[in-house]
């Protein structure tokens, strides 16, 4: 079974590698992305992500646009965590201009971003099972998530793109009633968690399928500067909500409301794909904790905090990471004290995430290569930006 | 592979079998949660963010809303009569909207909404530039207000001029005093109109 | 360690390549046009220092900075004659980041690469390469990433003109 | 393998027994007309009838498979057209017919035709040797069992066929896998199959049904015999595989080959390969019927027979209506899978085959031929 084994085998037989160009159209590869692989029969030796597809200038555009109006942009580079997104930017320009955000927006934030990340694991759940040919754990996965969506489009109107944290707050208040539907969704959730648990990340062919399969030790992830699950996947215990916390973060982790998940190397070796997989899986689980501290933690108040009407930041720069689903989302923005930033960027953690295929998938299976590249979980918009 | 090993893949693989069949099975026995589109629908809340519509007879024409969309996808033009407006186009083109909903926050005037509408289909790239106008030109109210006050002030300034006239006619150190006189009643005539 | 700290370690075990630091200050009044600056402290790195400056930071166990987090040039404007190009440090161990700016003249931007301290450099660097047209000496696989192979300009510059065309293509 | 069937047909005619075929031909035996027509045109009406019953057991196997992933997955499936969709393969069909027949720049044109009809043909073959009812059937074989695997497994041929032809990467592993997987499970199939023939003694169909009849019907073969059940897994395991189904269905695997072999074919030619899969699974699924579950006999059929008499009409109704039901539910339960597991690996795949299934139908047949050769030794001490 093991790839170079079946190497040597066929050392004896004269065959010739072939290259294999999978993308830009592929079901497995999550976006508009290629990865031309070198393949020996079924056996892959060699993979090179090519990216750019989706390329769409966003740090250009943050470089022409004002301060505000920049933040719909930063929905749509990781469209499945839109809020994350938002949080990040709105704290990158909030780190530059020094202002206090007040405790229900923050409390608001919070929520919003860890609903976010129950939905974007709920993706990353569902859309593994899809690569190894699950596809029913795919649509219980979007049932919930459909619900996290209608959530959203209370609180602010939309469904993917949200654009609800601001510099400085959030645009709207929770609408009446919407903490309250907000802890019956966390209640069925907890229910719903345990089928996707024995459904598919405890069934007998998903594991066989994901561990020992594209290890990525803690060297080579720390090298690699991995962030997120692929790290914490690695038996690394690294989570900036508990290790740098921002917002509300230093205080949840000090009643400790939430823990982090790692990969334990339960099933095969530490840091494989089932590792990465287990650790999204239970990390819906902690989020969902942390919301459920925040509801219990929610008082009214003031929702923005004081900001003029046409946002003029002062001369700065400053460089905020926040635990996006994905991993470390940095945005580094430089301002010249004009309406307009002299730099934008955007560290997306897929990006990052993404060049270490180039070395764990090497010598493994076709079925690995899909099995590999769906455990990354990048989102493409991601890494193209 | 160990015997153990071998029996234990066996009966693992039987067992995850059956708990993901007793799961799968179980909903296939419920009943179906999503709805058939077109004849039910789910209800769309209040704050969602489709289409817009705009309250026009608050609409003052400021441009903040096209001040604040990062795409300039708001265009309007409107002539000013006075305090009255006289609309030529409030277009929002909705092949580049985003919904953002970042113009509808600016509007001093509160009339710029985003509706619960968000189908939009057509074959014909232009008409998703779509004219927020409920009319064009004037309203009746607004052109019968601009009328009258443009009689008020013809009238006034009529008074005016035969006043001036007059106090010309009397002594030419009066002017200042006119001058304030029409102020004030300018002021006046914009007030009723508003 | 907060910067303070981090920047005195720095000096005292004289890591290559450090030319200074900056501290968020105040606007001063007596001088004009002083807007002050706001945000992060960083540090400057001479650019062709940068391999070893990162690897006497991961070596070091008080600073530890084990992985770069983030690498990227900016364009101050178009009347400014330099790049920036920042990296951001983060030690897992110790969990403190560190900022660390090299500033490179436009005229000539070519600076040795750290794709070989660092394996997370290798794709940040051929991003920033293709983006701003700085080369980064002895890289191992100098390709665009995001553009087109063929593609012309960088352009995240701040002189970068649009083009009509690509193969064709109106990009208006 | 037109030829083939009307071959058997043909030869099925000369022999006496209660045969469609034989009362075609003496419904049709006309004076005045040449004595070759009878048996062709009888061959043709049989083979018109069996390719109706393949269309409309895959249309209905299409929807029934729509409509169960559908509720397992908390939706509905298809609801337009028809009550609960009933008619949506027809349109589909109407579509597919309607599509454009597209041939890649660079297949091999002749392979990348002939290939869907050759997977269709193979398939038509199997089912014609499927009896009806213990009354009407098309040919009755002495070796019935063994036409219906050999005819099944020539769609591997077509399959590779239509994966060289079509000059792509993807489909070309697609058909790899699936010769691979097919040579790999053929031989637990078979296998497993030894235990109810060496059970019920014999090849044939319409035997081995009527071998199962007794009180109530329930003499079925699976209840015989310790080793029956475990064979039954493992047969129904290697159906899967044949059939191309999850979590076997490595040779279309849509996240890893895009479509596998099917990827360059589109329209009409499509849908022979899908009609092809659950023509194929219906077959096993009744030869799995027929050797384990009873075949004809259930309560309800021997109520008939006990009833109404063996001459009755309404008897063979009810046998059709048995075999289909209890092939559709294990078509069901097919479905079921698929809808539940992940797919395994082509490692994983061969790893089963070769050193699980293989090995297990093995002690199979050991151990039931085993009970056999005692319980016979103690019926006869």
């Amino acid at each position: 079974m093991s790839a170079s084994g079946e190497r040597e085998v066929m050392l004896d037989v004269r065959t010739q590698d072939m290259e294999l160009n999978m993308g830009p159209q592929h079901p497995a590869t999550h976006g508009v992305m290629r990865i031309l692989c070198r393949v020996d029969g079924e056996l892959v030796t060699g993979a090179q992500p090519h990216l750019g597809y989706l390329h769409r200038c966003a740090e250009k555009i943050g470089e022409n646009v004002e301060w505000l109006q920049y933040l719909p942009y930063t929905d749509r580079y990781d469209y499945l965590a839109a809020m994350n997104n938002n949080l990040g930017y709105s704290m990158a320009v909030e780190s530059v201009m020094g202002i206090e955000i007040p405790r229900r927006a923050q409390m608001l934030r919070t929520i919003c971003a860890e609903l976010n990340r129950i939905g974007s694991h709920l993706i990353a759940f569902g859309t593994y099972g899809l690569d190894l040919g699950a596809i029913t754990p795919f649509l219980y996965a979007f049932r919930e998530r459909e619900w996290m969506m209608a959530l959203f489009e209370k609180i602010c109107g939309a469904r993917l793109t949200y654009s609800y944290i601001r510099i400085g707050g959030v645009f709207n208040d929770a609408p009446p009633g919407w903490l309250s539907e907000v802890e019956r969704f966390c209640d069925v959730f907890d229910e719903k968690w345990k089928e996707y648990v024995d459904l598919l990340m405890l069934n007998q062919i998903f594991i066989k399928r994901t561990a020992n399969v594209g290890v990525i030790p803690a060297k080579m992830a720390i090298d690699y500067g991995l962030t997120g699950p692929l790290l914490r996947g690695s038996g690394v215990n690294w989570d900036l909500r508990q290790d740098i916390p921002y917002e509300l973060y230093a205080e949840i982790v000090k009643d400790g409301a939430f823990s982090i998940p790692l990969g334990s190397g339960e099933h095969g070796t530490l840091g494989d794909c089932w590792d990465r997989f287990y650790v999204r899986v239970m990390e819906m689980r902690e989020s969902v904790k942390i919301v459920r501290w925040c509801l219990d933690n929610i008082k009214p108040g003031p929702i923005i905090a004081e900001i003029p009407k046409v946002l003029r930041v002062p001369a700065g720069e400053a460089y905020v990471g926040i635990e996006n689903p994905r991993g470390e989302l940095g945005h580094y923005v430089v301002s010249d004290g004009g309406k307009v930033a002299i730099r934008c960027r955007v560290r997306g953690p897929s990006f990052v995430n993404l060049a270490v295929l180039e070395e764990v998938m090497v010598g493994v299976l076709l079925g690995d290569a899909v099995a590999i590249i769906g455990s990354t979980d990048i989102v493409v918009g991601e890494t193209d930006r | 592979m160990s015997p153990t090993t071998y029996i234990r893949n066996i009966v693992h693989s039987v067992k995850s079998t059956l708990i993901g069949m007793s799961i799968t099975g179980k909903y296939l026995l419920q009943k179906p949660i999503t709805v058939q589109y077109p004849d039910e629908r789910l209800p769309i809340p209040n704050r969602y963010r489709g289409i817009h519509y705009l309250e026009q007879e608050k609409c003052i024409d400021c441009l903040a809303c096209a001040r604040a969309c990062p795409i300039d996808c708001i265009e309007m033009d409107a002539v000013r009569h006075g305090k009255e407006l006289e609309w030529v186009s409030f277009t929002l083109d909705y092949q580049k909207c985003m919904f953002c909903e970042l113009c509808v926050y600016p509007c001093p005037k509160d009339c710029i909404h985003m509706g619960t509408e968000f189908a939009f289909v057509s074959e014909d790239r232009s008409e998703f530039v779509h004219d927020l106008l409920s009319y064009k030109g004037m309203a009746r109210e607004a052109k019968t207000r601009m009328i009258e006050a443009e009689a008020k002030k013809k009238a006034k300034e009529e008074a005016k001029e035969a006043k001036a006239a007059a106090e010309a006619a009397a002594s030419p150190d009066t002017d200042d005093a006119s001058d304030g006189a029409e102020d004030s009643n300018q002021g006046e005539s914009e007030d009723g109109a508003e | 360690m907060d910067f303070k700290g981090i920047h005195d370690r720095l000096r005292a075990i004289q890591a290559p390549g450090l030319l200074g630091a900056d501290e968020p200050r105040e606007a001063d009044p007596e001088v004009e046009g002083d807007k002050g600056r706001a945000g992060d402290p960083f540090v400057l790195v001479d650019p062709q220092a940068m391999p070893s400056f990162l690897e006497c930071c991961r070596a070091d166990s008080v600073l530890s900075f084990e992985m770069v987090i983030d690498q990227t040039a900016t364009d101050p404007g178009t009347d400014e004659d330099h790049f920036w190009v920042n990296i951001q440090l983060l030690s897992l161990a110790h969990k403190h980041r560190l900022a660390v700016k090299a500033i490179l003249p436009k005229s000539d931007p070519v600076m040795p690469t750290s794709a070989l301290v660092h394996k997370t450099c290798r794709w940040h660097e051929r991003e920033c390469a293709e983006m701003f047209g700085i080369t980064f000496e002895g890289h191992p696989d100098p390709r665009n990433i995001l553009l087109p192979d063929d593609w012309d300009g960088n352009p995240l510059r701040k002189d970068y003109e649009y083009p009509e065309e690509y193969h064709g293509i109106s990009c208006k | 393998m037109v030829l083939a069937m009307l071959h058997a047909t043909v030869a099925q005619a000369s022999e006496p027994g209660s045969n469609v075929v034989r009362d075609l031909i003496e419904g049709l035996s006309l004076e005045g007309i040449p004595l070759w027509v009878p048996p062709l045109a009888a061959a043709l009406v049989a083979v018109s009838i069996v390719v109706a019953l393949v269309s409309v057991v895959a249309m209905f196997s299409v929807w029934l498979e729509r409509k169960v992933s559908g509720h397992i997955q908390c939706r509905y499936g298809p609801m337009r057209v028809g009550w609960h969709g009933w008619l949506q393969p027809i349109a589909d069909g109407v579509k597919l017919l309607l599509k454009e027949d597209l041939v890649p720049k660079g297949a091999d044109r002749v392979l990348f035709v002939v290939a869907p009809a050759f997977v269709l043909a193979s398939i038509l073959a199997g089912m014609a040797v499927i009896p009806l009812s213990t009354d009407y059937f098309f040919a009755e074989l002495d070796l019935g069992l063994f036409v219906i695997l050999a005819m099944t497994s020539t769609t591997t041929i077509g399959v590779v066929m239509a994966g060289w032809a079509s000059n792509s990467k993807w489909s070309l592993y697609g058909a790899m896998r699936e010769a691979a997987q097919v040579v790999a499970y053929e031989i637990p199939l078979g296998i497993s199959l030894l235990v109810p023939l060496m059970v019920a003694g014999t090849f044939s169909l319409l035997e081995v049904s009527a071998d199962q009849a007794g009180v109530f019907g329930m003499n079925w073969l699976i209840f015989r015999n310790p080793f029956m059940l475990p064979a039954f897994i493992l047969f129904f395991v290697a159906i899967l595989a044949e059939t191309k189904r999850a979590p076997f269905d490595l040779p279309e695997s849509e996240s890893e080959l895009v479509a596998g072999f099917m990827t360059e074919y589109s329209g009409i030619r499509w849908s022979f390969f899908f009609m092809e899969e659950y023509a194929a699974m219906f077959l096993y699924s009744a030869v799995g019927a027929f050797f384990f579950f009873g075949g004809f006999e259930s309560p309800l059929s021997w109520g008939a027979r006990e009833a109404f008499g063996a001459d009755s009409l309404i008897v063979p109704l009810i046998e059709v209506g048995t075999i289909i039901v209890k092939s559709f539910a294990l078509v069901f339960v097919m479905m079921w899978l698929r809808w539940t597991l992940p797919r395994v690996r082509i490692d994983q795949v061969m790893t089963m085959g070769y050193k699980y299934l293989t090995p297990l139908s093995l002690v199979c047949v050991l151990g039931a031929g085993t009970w056999e050769l005692i319980w016979n030794l103690v019926l006869e001490g």
